[in-house]
């Protein structure tokens, strides 16, 4: 809970003015076709108005699909390598749903935990995030089930709420908040005790994640549980890919005359060949086994190793499948059976 | 600067096309170097993926030959090849990759001439539209976030 | 680490007259893998193969790439140079820098350059290439010979002689072919008859020979040392046991007006016959289609004679199936008719014959029983005109080869009608001599100043009747081109040599190739002048090329000691070049999800199915399995494979993608 | 509904099949999923809408549904021509599934073989709708840039999730050319050359084996119009080759079959 401020939304050009101006790009949700994707953005009216979550996740603006790591050329008989250094532009990222934003808290507890991953890292270290409370959710939603909410503040440095049709209340939480509103000090005019609440979506809790935790590691040998729960899953990595905290990557060469590059893409443990062994064997050969993997993964392992639930309930993954394996209703359903 | 040169790869079947390029030589007649030829045994062979690697290495146009219909030293695998050919090409017109860049041509052993004119005309062709810059090459960098208007 | 030699070849001139080949070698040196890059005047000598050899042993090499000319050329000379300093001859991959670079471009830099990259394709290539050994294959040691005429005979001969089983398969009622129906042969002008007929003979009678006549070959399936062939044998309405052959059924046949074709239309025949008195068999024949009884049900005299109860109307077609290792194709060559020149009036006017027809003419056993006269009145002609080139070398009108023998058998035409009738004047029309061959030149020599024949160098424009002669318009080109007109009492084309009208059905039955004018392709117009593309199948005799008959003897010859030479060993050994289905160990076996598209796209039928089975007998999966025996290694279905789970060695997608990906 | 329920029930308490795979209601009121009835109890849940279109006949290829047992499939039209191609590929033996295909009338067709369903298609309409047509047509007219732009546009979005391949009913390989590392066939980046070749490859491996269930475009969650690369060929084959997949268990591949007089206009 920061210092509170308000901030007109007609003041928000010339807020974007300032920022561009002061070497910032601004990624926002912008409407293409049926969906919307962050983009880069000049001004307020490119930003798309009334929706729920955008298709592609926030991560994508720190942890691209892919990235390439090194570039190689073989002269003769040795190998020239060149690293390439990511590039990592000064970035507002503008109306991030609590949700969202939550999840950076698991991305910077994933590629900093031993050693500060050098692609991530610096992007993380240059992106400001401007949540936007959410005023409504769908049945896909359950932030309210995994300690966040709707005007949930982890993760922002500024949560802008829209209190009425003009204004946002501007809560700001950070340093790299207070350097926004320095940027242009005029715009953020005090607040006197404005309330959020009456504008959240309401999002019912479905089950608490951190009860759920221990009772994980009991359910593990439950296989038909997983089984039923995944019986109807066809093993894409479409949940992976649309979620905000899934990290998984794989490193990969791409030949050319003599050289290549080396790169980093996403992969998803989904997948079939995801642990599939040099040896024909697989540990996870069944789709059930994976199923239970990204379950135990975002809710009992991470958790206990690095402190932060891989899970911040926005549901993409639920409105991606397609085969409607809906996350909520099965963290409900895990959280009811007995053990 | 020089004029551009482009890179022509050419799949060819060992029989027909390859010994026609034979000929070619032991005809002296002349062509332009453009050319680099991948030798396989038959056009049944040609993998249509293999098209898209090579303009994928690089290439700025490719010739794909073999028996003329009915003298397959296989007897069919050139049958097989056009049906793979008609369809492959269609799709990638659909897709709006240039077909100016993607020749097929039956070029038997007896057809050095043939071959001669065959590159020539591809290269001079594949010349005229310069470098194949809109093909994706192996990638080297990350997506770029879409800028709105 | 792959440790690749590269070996550039000067090929004298031919290739470093154009292209840098030390640059090539040097840039060659810096490829990632190559260990060993030099360049040489001439690779494919001794001292170059040594070279190669010495350093696959000094430079532990696991790889050799030869920059040189096309690897159909040398690249066997090559591949047994590395097996004979122990490296696996696969191992040797060949850059053709001659016929593909130096001979097709211009002296410059982007022509090494070309070079260069053609070394680098093949350096990338041959690090993939892994080793491979020949595949053993049984071999039936029986060969069919396709068709009976004086080539047939001899390949026939030739390998049943050497104690091989042989299948003689012959279209016609009799064995003997087109030289059957020759007069006298040139040069010696000896009688054809007299010595082609103890061939024939000896064919029927050798133990070796199975002979097949008024048969064909329906079907050809398999591969080398083991084709399955199916032969037609067509419905003699006779039954070969039975029939002695006494011609009494011959003498009573009603219908015997039959034009017969042994004596080229000259003569006549009845519908029952052997062609000709000397056939091999002596076995005759209904010819259905004149056959008074199989017009129109009634008559069935034959019958009535034979007093071997032989004839058999109600006799059907019988389909023979036959393993055969080895297939010798000796179905020789057609005359032209001369339709295509009105001009010259053959069929308008009785005494303007063809080349074959003549000789039917001054042959003992023809129609006039030797004696030359006019088919038209009978009279003795006093001056015949022969044309030469009557269609041969003719781009216009005719054929674009030349049919090669004309030029003799004028000659010998026009000697035998001076022999015959010594009063007689012979005129030859001729575009050039072509007498090349032992005692060739000599023969035309002696038709021209002992035989006083008058050779006209010029082309015959029109001939046309005019009161009871035939008049030829021509020109003499010696005499700068002044019209001459010569009025005969005979004209004779020589027509040209064309290939059997379904000889290129047969090629595609055999799945061998042809030519634009459907002669058969041999495998190397040089090098493997009997061999076919298809192998195990041989050629012999004028269905290759027109040929006369020494020179068709010794391509027959030919053939059948490359057929002695298959048979020599119970198994032969195939090349590798076979795709091969990935196997791997549990829980997957295989990457191959069975769904057999593959198998309806080989053209081989290559492609077998293979049950997977637990310890306990359990079916796991049914995969594609390659008979590697049938697999001729075209790679069809290597690329429908979706899962990639059939690859070709020696042509491996690895090997192909590595070669893409130096450009 | 009712009727579906009903047979459903039947043939589990009879013990005919062990699981009935059908559709039950989904997470919001767009939506139906996939269920997996095993009990009488449960055929309750069964529903049968215009909100069912997945095609479930992809799960006949999951091990962990073949190992419930002999399955009873509720069949949308691309599901049985599924079963027909299945058939064809040597995929799945005849009288190893039940199809249920609901009629508009709602009463619930049993098609026990393979016969019965290539009877039952028989009557159905056959190739691309009018509206798919005009669909390929609009694109075709695109001059050369734009077509290349529209096609760099919406494979751009593609983040190689292979949702697409996962729903489709004939990408049952048990490794797909996407996941052969030697050579890389597709490089596995979802960067340009990447999902190019994915998709050329995609589209091309169906060509001629495309049942045009639409699978694969509802899996998209990009959104991508992939379908559009499967009915251009398709159109292709069928007009060129008189290929129909799906409507029959013969088996014709346009791909691993020829006419020697094959007709094009391109080869020089």
């Amino acid at each position: 809970m920061g210092e509170q401020r308000i901030l007109q939304k007609a003041s928000l050009g010339e807020l974007f003015a300032k920022l561009i101006a002061g070497g910032q790009r601004i990624l926002a949700p912008v409407k293409s076709d049926d969906r919307v994707e962050f983009a880069a953005v000049k001004t307020p009216d490119q930003i798309a108005g009334d929706y729920i979550q955008t298709t592609t996740s926030a991560k994508t603006a720190v942890f691209p699909r892919y990235e390439t790591m090194l570039r190689f050329r073989l002269k003769g008989k040795d190998v020239d390598v060149d690293e390439l250094t990511p590039e990592a532009k000064p970035t507002v990222l503008f109306g991030v749903h609590p949700c969202d934003a939550a999840s950076f808290a698991t991305l910077k507890a994933v590629f900093t935990w031993d050693s500060a991953d050098a692609y991530v890292e610096p992007k993380l270290e240059k992106t400001t995030i401007i949540g936007l409370s959410c005023t409504k959710g769908d049945a896909y939603c359950f932030c309210t089930s995994v300690g966040g909410g709707p005007g949930d503040t982890r993760g922002s440095d500024i949560l802008l709420t829209p209190i009425d049709a003009t204004k946002y209340l501007a809560e700001i939480l950070t340093d790299k908040g207070r350097a926004i509103v320095a940027a242009a000090p005029q715009l953020f005019t005090p607040a006197n005790g404005e309330a959020k609440e009456p504008v959240l979506a309401k999002i019912a809790p479905r089950f608490a994640a951190d009860k759920l935790a221990q009772k994980l590691s009991a359910l593990f040998g439950k296989t038909d549980v997983w089984l039923n729960q995944s019986l109807r899953c066809i093993g894409c990595g479409a949940c992976a890919y649309a979620c905000p905290t899934c990290t998984c990557f794989d490193i990969q060469d791409e030949r050319q005359r003599y050289g290549g590059v080396r790169m980093r893409c996403w992969d998803a443990c989904g997948f079939g060949m995801f642990t599939l062994h040099a040896s024909g064997h697989n540990p996870r050969a069944k789709q059930s086994e994976r199923w239970r993997q990204r379950i135990m993964h975002k809710f009992s392992y991470q958790p206990e190793r690095l402190k932060v639930l891989g899970c911040v309930g926005c549901g993409r993954c639920s409105r991606a499948c397609p085969t409607d394996m809906n996350l909520g209703e099965h963290m409900q359903s895990l959280a009811e059976t007995t053990v | 600067m020089a004029e551009f040169e482009p890179k022509v790869v050419a799949f060819v079947c060992n029989w027909c096309t390859y010994a026609g390029a034979d000929l070619t030589g032991t005809s002296r007649i002349k062509y332009s170097p453009n050319v680099r030829m991948i030798r396989l045994p038959c056009t049944g062979r040609i993998d249509f993926m293999l098209l898209l690697q090579a303009f994928g290495q690089g290439a700025d146009g490719v010739i794909v030959s073999g028996c003329h219909p009915g003298d397959c030293h296989y007897t069919a695998g050139n049958f097989h090849a056009r049906r793979r050919w008609i369809l492959f090409r269609r799709l990638i017109e659909f897709m709006g990759i240039d077909l100016r860049r993607v020749h097929f041509a039956w070029v038997s052993a007896a057809e050095g001439a043939k071959w001669a004119e065959l590159v020539t005309n591809v290269v001079d062709e594949v010349r005229k539209l310069g470098p194949y810059q809109s093909f994706p090459k192996r990638l080297d960098g990350q997506p770029k976030p879409v800028e709105v208007a | 680490m792959p440790r690749i030699g590269v070996f550039i070849c000067h090929c004298g001139e031919n290739i470093a007259g154009t292209v840098d080949t030390a640059a090539v070698a040097k840039n060659a040196a810096d490829f990632p893998g190559v260990v060993h890059s030099i360049d040489y005047k001439y690779m494919c000598s001794d001292p170059g193969q040594n070279l190669i050899k010495e350093a696959i042993k000094e430079k532990k090499l696991t790889g050799v790439v030869v920059a040189a000319c096309s690897p159909r050329m040398h690249e066997p000379t090559f591949r047994r140079a590395c097996a004979e300093s122990g490296l696996n001859p696969f191992l040797c991959e060949m850059a053709n820098l001659r016929e593909h670079c130096s001979w097709v471009h211009e002296k410059g830099e982007a022509t090494t350059e070309k070079a260069t990259d053609l070394v680098r394709i093949m350096v990338e290539k041959v690090k993939r290439n892994r080793p491979l050994y020949p595949i053993s294959v049984p071999v039936t040691k029986t060969a069919l010979v396709l068709g009976g005429g004086i080539a047939g005979i001899q390949a026939a001969l030739d390998i049943a002689n050497a104690g091989h089983k042989v299948v003689m398969v012959e279209r016609e009622a009799s064995i003997g072919g087109h030289m059957a129906q020759l007069s006298e042969t040139f040069p010696t002008l000896d009688c054809s008859q007299c010595i082609l007929t103890p061939r024939m003979v000896e064919v029927a009678q050798h133990p070796n020979i199975t002979l097949y006549t008024y048969s064909e070959l329906e079907s050809l399936e398999g591969f080398i040392g083991n084709f399955k062939a199916v032969i037609r044998k067509k419905a003699r309405s006779i039954d070969e046991t039975t029939c002695t052959g006494c011609g009494a059924c011959i003498q009573k046949c009603p219908t015997k007006k039959i034009p017969s074709e042994f004596n080229a239309q000259l003569g006549m025949r009845t519908a029952i016959y052997v062609p000709f008195p000397q056939a091999v068999p002596n076995k005759p024949v209904i010819d259905r289609k004149n056959c008074t009884f199989f017009k129109n049900g009634r008559c069935k005299l034959c019958e009535r004679v034979c007093p071997a109860k032989a004839l058999r109307y109600d006799q059907e077609d019988m389909l023979v199936e036959l393993n055969v290792g080895a297939v010798v194709a000796a179905t020789g060559y057609q005359v032209k008719d001369t339709d295509f020149f009105p001009e010259y009036g053959y069929g308008a006017h009785k005494d303007i014959l063809t080349g074959l027809q003549f000789e039917r003419l001054a042959s003992a056993s023809g129609p006039t029983q030797g004696v030359i006269k006019r088919p038209s009145d009978g009279q003795i002609p006093e001056t015949v005109v022969f044309v030469a080139c009557a269609g041969s070398r003719d781009p216009a009108k005719g054929i674009n080869y030349c049919s090669k023998i004309c030029c003799m058998y004028t000659a010998k035409h026009a000697m035998l009608y001076r022999h015959k009738v010594h009063s007689g004047k012979a005129y030859i029309f001729y575009m050039d001599i072509r007498a090349g061959g032992k005692m060739y030149e000599e023969f035309v020599r002696r038709a021209i100043e002992e035989d006083h024949v008058n050779y006209v160098r010029g082309r015959v424009s029109r001939i046309y009747k005019k009161n009871g002669k035939l008049i030829v318009k021509g020109v003499d080109t010696l005499l700068n081109s002044r019209p001459v007109e010569i009025e005969a009492d005979m004209v004779v084309l020589a027509t040209a040599m064309v290939a059997q009208p379904d000889a290129e059905a047969l090629a595609q039955k055999m799945k061998v190739s042809y030519d634009e004018n459907k002669f058969l392709s041999e495998a190397h117009p040089k090098l493997r002048p009997v061999e076919m593309n298809t192998a195990g199948i041989f050629v012999a005799g004028a269905c290759q090329a027109p040929k006369d008959i020494p020179e068709a003897v010794a391509q027959a010859s030919g053939a059948a000691s490359k057929v002695i030479g298959l048979f020599s060993k119970d198994e032969l050994s195939r090349e590798p070049v076979v795709a091969v289905v990935s196997r791997m160990g549990p829980p997957d076996f295989s990457t191959c999800i069975g769904c057999f598209l593959c198998e309806s796209a080989c053209p081989y039928q290559a492609i077998e199915r293979e049950e997977i089975k637990a310890r306990d007998g359990r079916l796991i999966k049914t995969v594609a399995k390659v008979n590697q025996g049938v697999c001729q290694g075209c790679g069809t279905c290597v690329a429908l494979c979706r899962s990639k789970s059939i690859d070709l060695q020696g042509f491996t997608n690895e090997q192909v993608f590595a070669e893409l990906v130096t450009l | 509904m009712e009727a579906l329920q009903k047979k459903a029930r039947a043939l589990l308490e009879a013990g005919t099949v062990k699981v009935v795979i059908g559709y039950t209601a989904g997470t919001d009121v767009e939506r139906a999923r996939a269920f997996f009835a095993r009990n009488a109890e449960q055929t309750q849940q069964l529903i049968f809408d215009a909100r069912c279109c997945q095609n479930l006949a992809t799960y006949l290829m999951k091990p962990e549904v073949k190992a419930l047992g002999k399955a009873a499939l509720v069949c949308v039209p691309g599901a049985l021509r599924t079963l027909m191609q299945y058939a064809v590929e040597n995929q799945l033996a005849d009288e190893t599934v039940l199809a249920l295909a609901v009629t508009d009338a709602g009463e619930v067709v049993e098609l026990p073989k393979f016969a019965a369903v290539e009877e039952y298609l028989a009557k159905m309409p056959r190739g691309l709708t009018p509206e798919q047509q005009q669909e390929l047509d609009r694109i075709d007219k695109l001059p050369l840039e734009e077509r290349w732009a529209f096609w760099a546009a919406e494979l751009a979005r593609c983040v190689k999730c292979y949702a697409c391949r996962a729903a489709c009913p004939l990408c049952y390989c048990s490794r797909c050319i996407t996941d052969v590392n030697q050579p890389q066939w597709v490089p596995v980046a979802s960067d340009p050359l990447g999902n190019l070749e994915w998709n050329v490859v995609r589209a091309m491996h169906l060509a001629g084996r495309c049942v045009d269930c639409g699978s694969c475009a509802d899996a998209c969650p990009e959104g991508i119009r992939i379908d559009l690369l499967n009915h251009v060929l398709a159109r292709e084959a069928s007009a060129h080759f008189g290929a129909e997949p799906g409507y029959s268990t013969r088996k014709d591949y346009a791909l691993s079959a020829y006419k020697p007089d094959d007709k094009e206009e391109f080869i020089r």
